[in-house]
């Protein structure tokens, strides 16, 4: 029996936890370490459970369906004005899951939090609810608000937790990471807010119910007017670009779990975004905007691969390449095919889980060696094998290696794109051999070779950061080898999505 | 012109005079008096308006009452010693755009239909309807009026009276 | 003049309990000395509360008072809201006060007056009682601005807002004084008739009219330009008195601007819609814009807050019962948390003498539980979820969007944006910088438990706003009935 | 005196209350003393209070007259409060600055 | 066990390799024996699939195109159906045998060689998946499975070659040819997703058959053949995307022998084999993999003249091979090709492991610094001496039958043909040199060569065994050893089963390219053996030449400045491009601009009161002036 009190607990369940975290005295970090892993534990349990309870083919597009009316008949309202409207389709469902592994494996990494733990989990808990929320939504009122709510705590912990980097020709405090994040994200979801009034006047009917508005028909042009709104606004959070500079810089400041929920995620909330609002609320607006998306998203692949081919910091580089990698997931959504739409999703699964694991790793070396220059290194493998082959784990993914899960995502999206743009298809798997590029070039400088002695202090990676390691290789591989649970789940829902044909 | 037209424009140039007084006098002193000219002569319009009762306010409260005050307070701050430059720097601007608000209103006062200007009588009030008014209908402003000279009472007490050491 | 008048002065209790209150005040004040100091806040604070629950008795009545005040929902609504406020600026004057100022007495009798003064502003329905409730409340401002009486700063704070406060309201009276002209009459329901079958196509003097009131109450409520009192006034003005003008003497100008422009001149909506949405527009963005440059709190809550009225003039430009409900919400969340920001920045003053932005460094170690709420009321300004401020704004954005004024909340939902950057440039030093020296500051529990109780204050208006909203809704139908 | 109202167009009356508004709005701008600030402000509230006055002297009876002559009561009440407040802030800057002129009263800026 | 079960083979070793990653340390002996067992297992089930095959064929003929078993692997609506499947045919027979009978030999050889390498257990899992990947590609019945496999392949390839991580050379080794294979693999997948695009289908022969029905545009499949051949060019080390052979090297020398000779690099052989009725369908297909076959073959030849690292010049002489084969292929004559493949993963793995055994016995590879090894190391020598001339070929040893095949196959193409006549000698002469050098004459470094003996009984054996069958092997271009061997009508009539082709014995082209070899042995035996000096001598005559081939013809630096020049360069414009135009212009200029207009605006703010009252009547004054505007 479904109910949606599971997605309620998701976004309920954090939230509270962050309450009582505040009624926990900071003089007992230790305490609030278990609480935290056991939280995310739970939820990472909640997330499985509502992943494989989810029924395919059972005729509804949304399930674990909860609606409660939270305030209606007042001002523009209707009488369903604001509902709290919970529920999932085969889109949402390995998003949840996706949310659950990576909150669990950053509170795994974030065991190690000394300064202020505290305040750390509370505010990495109220991230954690908000992207619930975002995934589990069914209410435009709620789902802006839960999206707002995954942006608020960035600033604070990325701009108290975060470290500020010096670079031989600039500088990025940590302070201007975390501002530019928050802005930008904030700016991105302003064009959200407007889409949201259009949306609601035009509609007319009083009501922010998703599956309500999906039954208007609205205008075309003021679709094709709106679209670009939603497109934008959820684009910056998915790093389109050219608004996707927030990204690496961000990433370059924040501690290790929220590099982790924020490319392992965050981002992928901004095209779930395209999804929800663009494509099921606007399907003819997107089929008119769908040649730019994909264009753009072809020039984030080439040029996000290129930017990360010059890095020399590690998490310049992986920020880079998640800028890279969501723009096969911003491709795979332009398509407006089945199998390009699917390989969008998958790739959003895929690259959660893998850049999830690539930061934790970043973490893993820069919390012990405070330098994150690729070149300084040289032949940890020696000393850290373990960290090497997680790392190596990652960078595979990345590429896209067979047997891994980056190869079904996008394998799928350049299968889509192919069917309808083959050049920018070309030009895809052409970024996917210059992933191949940074990433080995980043193996070999700074894990393999000669053993730099500097380095000797170096041990291997803690035993939580093994464990958060290695739930998400699990899944990597899960989905690299069995795909079809997600596929399945994904593609009957994409189905669904007007315009997908 | 009849004789309430020469009474009129007399008084409207006396209020004039004093506006202007009072706004160019380089002395503040003199154009405290002017002030005074300008309010009886509103004083004056007051009277031919048929509204007795608020020329006698007019001429109590504010010629008498608020002049000297003004005059007091001019004293205090010793604004006489320093002879004011007339205007501030931003005299000219401060001129067209008050020229041009004047425009404004007294087109306003040209091109507008006043509805009460239909029968071409005075009404008058009498003293006894003005009370009534003032302690039936208007007696909320009225208790209000009084709970802001109270206010204006104690604030002026406490800001103006010397603390110990001062 | 054998007219019916309704003079049932029963309507009027709570104010009278309020003059009552004060007079008790200041009657402590001079004759129980050794009272004042500590208990003075406490007992206004608790008098208020007292009158606030009282003023409930006349919620869903409808009744006036010689057609000059009426005493409905609205009133009701903006009584409890005043009240609310008065008590909360007493509770957080209470250290403050002591500390800083003389003649406590008179400050908080003054507080309660000028209560009255906001609540028939609310309440009048006429404009004589209207102007005469914005002199109450604007008399007792002017005293409690210069209130620190050796401080240059809170006197030429004062003296500004004195002097432009006399000019404003004379251009308020001779707008009143034309529309008088025009309408014929000053009672609300008057104007409104005599409006109601459209205007000549030349009627000049009431549009001078409607621009002049507009002026005056754009003074009242910080629009631009009118507004140019407001920073220079926060910044001179005791700490607690920048609250209380940032939440009473806004409140009170928009519930007297809600009134008018609903009751009396909705018939001649088109004449004044455009000002309102070029002021709103105009104040939005100086508002939010110049914020981005100050260094001063109290400064930069002033243009914050001109940035917030901005979003609030809006409301009035497309003003329709769903925006003016909004409008109540957005402004009682507003209030909240503007109160709560000012608790903590008060208590930070009281411990450190400081009020620079940069002065706040660190206060996350030195006071964790200040910097919390602050930072929470700070993001609530800001717009963001879980607290009032998203959803008021949401609301009232959308209320605005809904009349056809898409591009005013476009405007405003970027201005939003922008005025994100100052606020975190404030938690930016609560939480990131490190303090000038290390240790807790010993945080009375009072001014502990108010930031609290405002912060869940906040965070209730953000997530169970359906109480707020639904009294909001009651207050504000009959000005449209 | 009811005769004034056919010999004298109300419109006279505003003008004249125009030209006294204007004048005081002038004198606010320019003038740097307060107390001077503060007359030019009186000026205004006159001007305003003949315009109600007017208004209600030239209103038909049937009509609210009493509205106008009441309001100019009270202008007049609140001016003389408002003089005395004014001057008492006044007298405050004066003692703490040494100056009543407004353009040297400039701390808070910006 | 048929045919249809023969997906087993590759999971046995992929079982295998699960089993290490996760438990190897805990297995005694790092669990080398269950690799070994694993790929044992995989030999021997060849055996029956073979026996299958063969009593299919007997029972269907020519109409026998192969078992197929697949199993759906994930479905996407919109006609994406992926599948993981084998397809059995005689082709792939053969490369089932050679894979895993190459891979037994090698693990068994690392049993002794790997012995006390500090990543011994991780080594023979990645053998594992390398074994497990290879099967799978060979056995896949579609290209995506075809491609999974295909870049596990290269995978394994990346972490053998850069098992010795410590060194710089080997990281830079495994980087270079994983990237320089990817590039050809883009063309692979975007082929690939161009035929589904036309056929809606992956499997390898539905391609083929729609492509033969002309079911797929022109110039689709033109590209996609092009493409293909990209793909395969990179496996198959084909120019211009040979340099990461050589550089190959620096893994241990039995993943050389593995995967740089008998079986990774010809998966690109097998690919253009399988689908060469596709390139046949474009016009100049055939003739392009013949260009680039020839001019690989000849361009790699003259570098094993001049190379002196050992495992260098047999690098170069598998590039010879493979072009080689690649001409078989371009001139049509697929059996020959397969053939050569065939017969030439024995005697490549052969010189490998050698050659192999003389590093684990001297710790040298450069041949200037060994010789006079012979005596020391006969079973090494003799052995190696079989691969070495057999690569040359010289008669009657297993290349010389497979090269002679290739040779008649390209008869009818006269500049072909001469070419490939051409460069026998050349390579026979580099052999030759290698055999000399290595292992005759006077030991360079007494030291060394002193302490140098024959290969304990693990290396030895798989050498043993690897030299018997590089000497019977050739034979089976017979047919009646294939009918011997229980395959009707001979291997060649069994690769091709639609054309059955007879391999032919040309004695005219067997004399002549006999001769050649002599020559060329005898050139080099006198060039190295008896005037010693000559080379130098050459060398310094020759001297531009002499440089260019020492210097790879400059390739490796010719690609090295692009991508220092081009690539880098240019990543580090846009990486400037990105930092400076879009972020700190675009982004933060954004915000500044906000902010400095605050900053103008701030200044109405002036501090005095008539300024703020002005500013207040200026707005009356506006909206008056804008609202009678309005109006009128």
């Amino acid at each position: 029996m479904q109910t949606g009190y599971v997605l309620l607990a998701t976004i309920a369940v954090p939230l509270l936890t962050a309450l009582a975290l505040t009624a926990v005295p900071s003089r007992y970090p230790n305490a609030v370490r278990v609480i935290a892993v056991a939280v995310g534990f739970v939820l990472f349990g909640l997330s499985l459970y509502a992943f494989f309870a989810y029924q395919v083919a059972d005729g509804e597009q949304f399930q674990f369906q909860l609606r409660w009316d939270w305030i209606e008949n007042v001002g523009v309202l209707g009488d369903h004005g604001i509902t709290l409207h919970l529920g999932i389709d085969g889109i949402g469902a390995p998003m949840v899951l996706l949310t659950g592994i990576v909150a669990f494996a950053g509170t795994l990494i974030s065991w190690k939090i000394d300064y202020r733990n505290k305040d750390f989990f509370i505010l990495f808990m109220v991230l954690v609810s908000g992207v619930f929320g975002v995934f589990t939504s069914l209410d435009l009122f709620f789902w802006f608000f839960f999206y707002e709510l995954a942006v608020l705590p960035m600033y604070l912990l990325i701009g108290v937790w975060g470290s500020s980097s010096v670079f031989p020709t600039f500088a990025r405090t940590k302070e201007y990471g975390a501002l530019k994040l928050t802005m930008y994200l904030v700016a991105g979801s302003v064009l959200i807010f407007i889409g949201i009034f259009a949306v609601f006047v035009e509609a007319g009917i009083g009501t922010f119910d998703l599956l309500a508005l999906y039954q208007v028909q609205f205008d075309e042009d003021f679709q094709k007017i709106v679209f670009p709104l939603f497109l934008i606004g959820c684009g910056v959070l998915a790093g389109l670009w050219p608004f996707h500079t927030w990204s690496p810089d961000g990433h370059v400041a924040a501690p290790t779990a929220v590099s982790m929920l924020h490319a392992g995620v965050l981002m992928k909330l901004g095209a779930f975004g395209i999804i929800r609002l663009g494509m099921q609320l606007l399907p003819e607006g997107a089929e008119f905007w769908m040649p730019a998306l994909i264009t753009l998203g072809t020039v984030n692949v080439v040029y996000g691969a290129i930017s990360a081919t010059a890095q020399t910091d590690f998490k310049y580089m992986v920020g880079y390449s998640s800028v890279s990698h969501m723009g096969y997931v911003l491709m795979g959504l332009a398509t407006m095919n089945p199998i390009g739409v699917n390989g969008a999703v998958l790739q959003m699964f895929s690259h959660g889980v893998m850049t999830a694991l690539m930061f934790a790793m970043v973490g893993a070396l820069y919390d012990q060696a405070h330098v994150r220059e690729m070149s300084i290194f040289g032949g940890l493998a020696q000393r850290m094998p373990r960290f090497v082959a997680f790392f190596a784990i990652a960078g595979l993914t990345s590429i896209g290696l067979p047997g891994l899960s980056g190869f079904v995502a996008e394998f799928n999206v350049f299968v889509g794109v192919f069917r309808t743009y083959p050049a920018l298809g070309a030009l895809g798997i052409l970024g996917a051999a210059i992933t191949a590029v940074y990433i080995l070039r980043m193996l070999a400088l700074a894990f393999f070779g000669p053993f730099n002695e500097r380095w000797k202090e170096l041990t291997e990676m803690t035993r939580w950061e093994q464990a958060g390691g290695a739930l998400l290789i699990a899944f990597i591989l899960f989905m690299g080898v069995f795909p079809s649970p997600f596929a399945d789940r994904i593609a009957e829902s994409v189905l669904l999505i007007p315009g997908v044909r | 012109m009849t004789v309430a037209q020469g009474i009129f424009y007399l008084i409207a140039a006396l209020a004039v005079a004093g506006g202007l007084g009072v706004v160019l006098m380089r002395s503040t002193v003199y154009a405290a008096l002017f002030l005074f000219l300008a309010l009886l002569a509103v004083a004056g319009i007051y009277i031919l308006l048929a509204s007795e009762f608020l020329a006698l306010v007019q001429v109590l409260i504010y010629g008498g009452a608020v002049t000297v005050l003004l005059l007091f307070a001019l004293m205090l701050t010793r604004a006489s010693d320093l002879p004011e430059t007339m205007v501030g720097a931003q005299w000219p601007i401060a001129a067209f755009v008050s020229l041009l608000l004047m425009g404004l209103l007294i087109a306003t006062v040209a091109t507008s239909n006043w509805p009460g200007d239909a029968d071409g009588q005075i009404t008058r009030l009498f003293f006894n309807e003005l009370g009534d008014a003032l302690f039936r209908r208007w007696a909320v402003p009225f208790e209000i009026a009084s709970l802001v000279l109270l206010v204006a009472l104690v604030g002026a007490i406490i800001l103006a009276r010397q603390e110990e050491g001062e | 003049m054998p007219e019916e008048l309704n003079l049932d002065y029963s309507l009027l209790t709570p104010e009278f309990c309020l003059a009552g209150l004060a007079a008790l005040v200041f009657a402590l004040d001079l004759f129980a000395p050794r009272f004042r100091k500590e208990w003075l806040p406490y007992l206004t604070a608790a008098g208020l509360v007292a009158i606030l629950g009282l003023s409930f008795g006349w919620a869903n009545k409808e009744s006036d008072f010689a057609g000059l005040l009426s005493v409905d929902n609205y009133t009701t609504f903006f009584r409890v809201f005043f009240m609310a406020t008065a008590a909360a600026v007493a509770l957080a004057s209470a250290q403050f006060v002591p500390a800083r100022l003389r003649h406590p007495g008179e400050y908080y009798g003054l507080l309660v007056l000028s209560t009255i003064g906001a609540i028939y502003m609310a309440a009048a329905r006429e404009l004589l009682t209207a102007y005469i409730s914005l002199e109450l409340l604007s008399f007792s401002l002017y005293v409690l601005v210069s209130y620190a009486k050796f401080d240059p700063r809170s006197n030429e704070g004062g003296m500004k807002y004195m002097l432009l406060g006399a000019f404003s309201s004379a251009l308020f009276l001779y707008g009143l004084s034309l529309i008088y002209g025009s309408a014929g009459s000053t009672f609300y329901a008057d104007i409104a008739s005599a409006y109601a079958g459209g205007t000549e196509e030349f009627d000049l003097g009431l549009l001078m009219g409607l621009v002049l009131v507009l002026a005056g109450l754009g003074f009242k409520v910080a629009a631009v330009p009118f507004h140019m009192w407001t920073p220079d006034a926060y910044e001179g003005a005791p700490l607690p008195i920048t609250a209380y003008l940032s939440a009473t003497s806004k409140a009170a100008g928009f519930a007297l601007l809600l009134r008018l422009f609903s009751s009396a001149f909705l018939p001649v909506l088109d004449d004044w819609q455009w000002m309102f949405a070029a002021l709103a527009a105009l104040t939005m963005v100086l508002g939010n814009l110049v914020a981005l440059q100050q260094h001063n709190i109290k400064r930069l809550l002033a243009y914050s807050s001109i940035g917030q009225v901005g979003y609030m003039l809006m409301a009035v430009a497309a003003l329709s019962s769903a925006t003016a409900s909004a409008l109540l919400l957005h402004l009682s969340g507003y209030v909240i948390t503007n109160l709560a920001a000012f608790t903590c920045i008060i208590a930070w003053n009281n411990l450190t003498g400081k009020e620079e932005i940069a002065d706040f460094r660190g206060m996350a170690e030195r006071a964790p539980l200040l910097a919390a709420s602050l930072t929470a009321a700070l993001f609530s300004l800001a717009g963001m979820p879980l607290f009032a401020g998203f959803l008021t704004k949401f609301l009232l954005f959308q209320a605005v969007a809904e009349e056809g004024f898409l591009w005013l909340s476009v405007i405003a939902v970027v201005m939003s944006l922008v005025s994100l950057y100052y606020y975190l440039m404030v938690i930016k030093e609560l939480y990131i910088s490190q303090p000038e020296e290390p240790g807790r500051l010993p945080v009375p529990a009072l001014v502990n438990g108010l930031a609290v109780a405002l912060v869940v204050g906040v965070f209730y208006v953000g997530i169970f706003p359906r109480h707020l909203f639904e009294a909001a809704q009651e207050a504000t139908k009959l000005l449209f009935a | 005196m009811e005769a004034v109202a056919q010999q004298i167009p109300l419109e006279h009356f505003l003008v004249l209350s125009a030209i006294l508004f204007s004048l005081g709005v002038y004198g606010v701008l320019t003038r740097r003393n307060a107390v001077l600030i503060l007359m030019s402000v009186e000026l205004m509230l006159n001007a305003a209070s003949i315009n109600m006055v007017a208004f209600a002297a030239y209103a038909a009876p049937e009509r609210a007259v009493v509205i106008g002559i009441v309001f100019a009561v009270f202008i007049i009440t609140v001016a003389a409060a408002e003089v005395g407040l004014a001057l008492a802030i006044i007298l405050r800057v004066f003692r703490n600055r040494g100056t009543a002129n407004v353009d040297e009263v400039d701390q808070l800026k910006w | 066990m048929g045919m249809t079960d023969a997906w087993l083979l590759p999971v046995l070793p992929a079982g295998a390799f699960a089993v290490l990653v996760l438990f190897g340390p805990y297995l005694p002996r790092r669990g080398d024996w269950l690799a070994i067992a694993a790929i044992f297992a995989s030999f021997v089930l060849t055996f029956p699939i073979i026996a299958d095959l063969t009593s299919a064929l007997a029972e269907h003929g020519e109409e026998f195109v192969g078992a197929a078993n697949s199993i759906p692997w994930l479905e996407v609506p919109g006609n994406l159906e992926l599948r993981l499947g084998v397809h059995v045919d005689a082709i792939t027979v053969v490369m089932l045998v050679v894979g895993s009978f190459v891979a037994l030999m090698v693990q068994v050889y690392s049993l002794s060689y790997m012995r006390g390498d500090s990543r011994y257990g991780w080594y023979y899992a990645a053998m594992s998946l390398f074994a497990a990947s290879m099967l799978a590609l060979v056995l896949a019945d579609n290209f995506l499975l075809l491609y999974f496999a295909w870049e596990l392949v290269g995978l394994c390839s990346y972490l053998l070659i850069g098992h010795y991580s410590h060194l710089r050379s080997a990281a830079e080794a495994a980087k270079k040819a994983f990237i320089t294979t990817r590039l050809g693999d883009v063309g692979l997948l975007i082929a690939i997703i161009l035929l589904w695009r036309d056929t809606g289908t992956f499997g390898i022969q539905e391609v083929i058959a729609a492509a033969q029905a002309g079911e797929i545009r022109t110039e689709v499949l033109t590209a996609s053949v092009v493409l293909l051949l990209l793909g395969a060019m990179g496996k198959s080390a084909q120019f211009p995307f040979h340099v990461w052979l050589p550089d190959a090297m620096e893994g241990p020398t039995p993943v050389s022998a593995l995967i740089h000779a008998a079986t990774m690099v010809v998966a690109g052989v097998y690919l253009v084999a399988r689908t060469l009725p596709l390139f046949e369908l474009v016009a100049g297909g055939p003739e392009l993999v013949l260009a680039i076959g020839l001019f690989t073959a000849f361009l790699s030849a003259f570098l094993g003249l001049v190379m002196t690292d050992i495992k260098r010049v047999i690098a170069y002489s598998t590039i010879n091979s493979l072009g080689l084969m690649f001409v078989a292929l371009g001139v049509g004559a697929p059996a020959a090709a397969m053939l050569y493949l065939f017969t030439h993963a024995f005697f490549k793995a052969l010189l490998f492991l050698g050659a192999g055994s003389v590093i684990h016995a001297t710790e040298r590879q450069d041949v200037n610094q060994l010789g006079g090894l012979w005596s020391k190391m006969p079973l090494t020598g003799v052995t190696f001496a079989v691969g070495a001339f057999s690569m040359a070929g010289l008669p009657f040893l297993a290349g010389f039958w497979a090269k002679d095949e290739i040779l008649v196959g390209a008869l009818e193409n006269r500049v072909a043909f001469s070419f490939l006549l051409l460069s026998l000698p050349v390579t026979a002469m580099y052999m030759t040199r290698l055999f000399i050098l290595t292992f005759l004459g006077q030991a360079r470094e007494p030291e060394v060569a002193k302490h140098a003996h024959d290969a304990p009984l693990a290396m030895s054996v798989p050498l043993a065994l690897l030299a018997l069958l590089t000497l019977v092997t050739g034979l089976v271009v017979f047919d009646q050893v294939g009918r011997a061997l229980g395959f009707p009508g001979g291997i060649g009539e069994l690769i091709f089963l639609g054309e059955p082709e007879v391999f032919h014995f040309d004695t005219g082209v067997a004399a002549a390219s006999s001769e050649l070899v002599a020559l060329g042995i005898i050139a080099g035996w006198f060039a190295w053996a008896v005037r010693p000096e000559l080379p130098q001598r050459a060398a310094q005559a020759f001297r531009p030449i002499h440089a260019m081939l020492v210097n790879k013809y400059y390739l490796d630096d010719f690609y090295q400045a692009i991508i220092d020049r081009v690539v880098l360069a240019g990543s580090r414009v846009l990486a400037w491009f990105d930092r400076n135009v879009v972020n700190d212009t675009g982004v933060d200029g954004s915000a500044l601009t906000t902010g400095f207009m605050g900053y103008l605006l701030k200044f109405q703010q002036t501090g005095k009161l008539p300024n703020y009252a002005l500013a207040m009547v200026i707005g009356v004054v506006a909206l008056a002036l804008v609202a009678f505007t309005l109006k009128t």
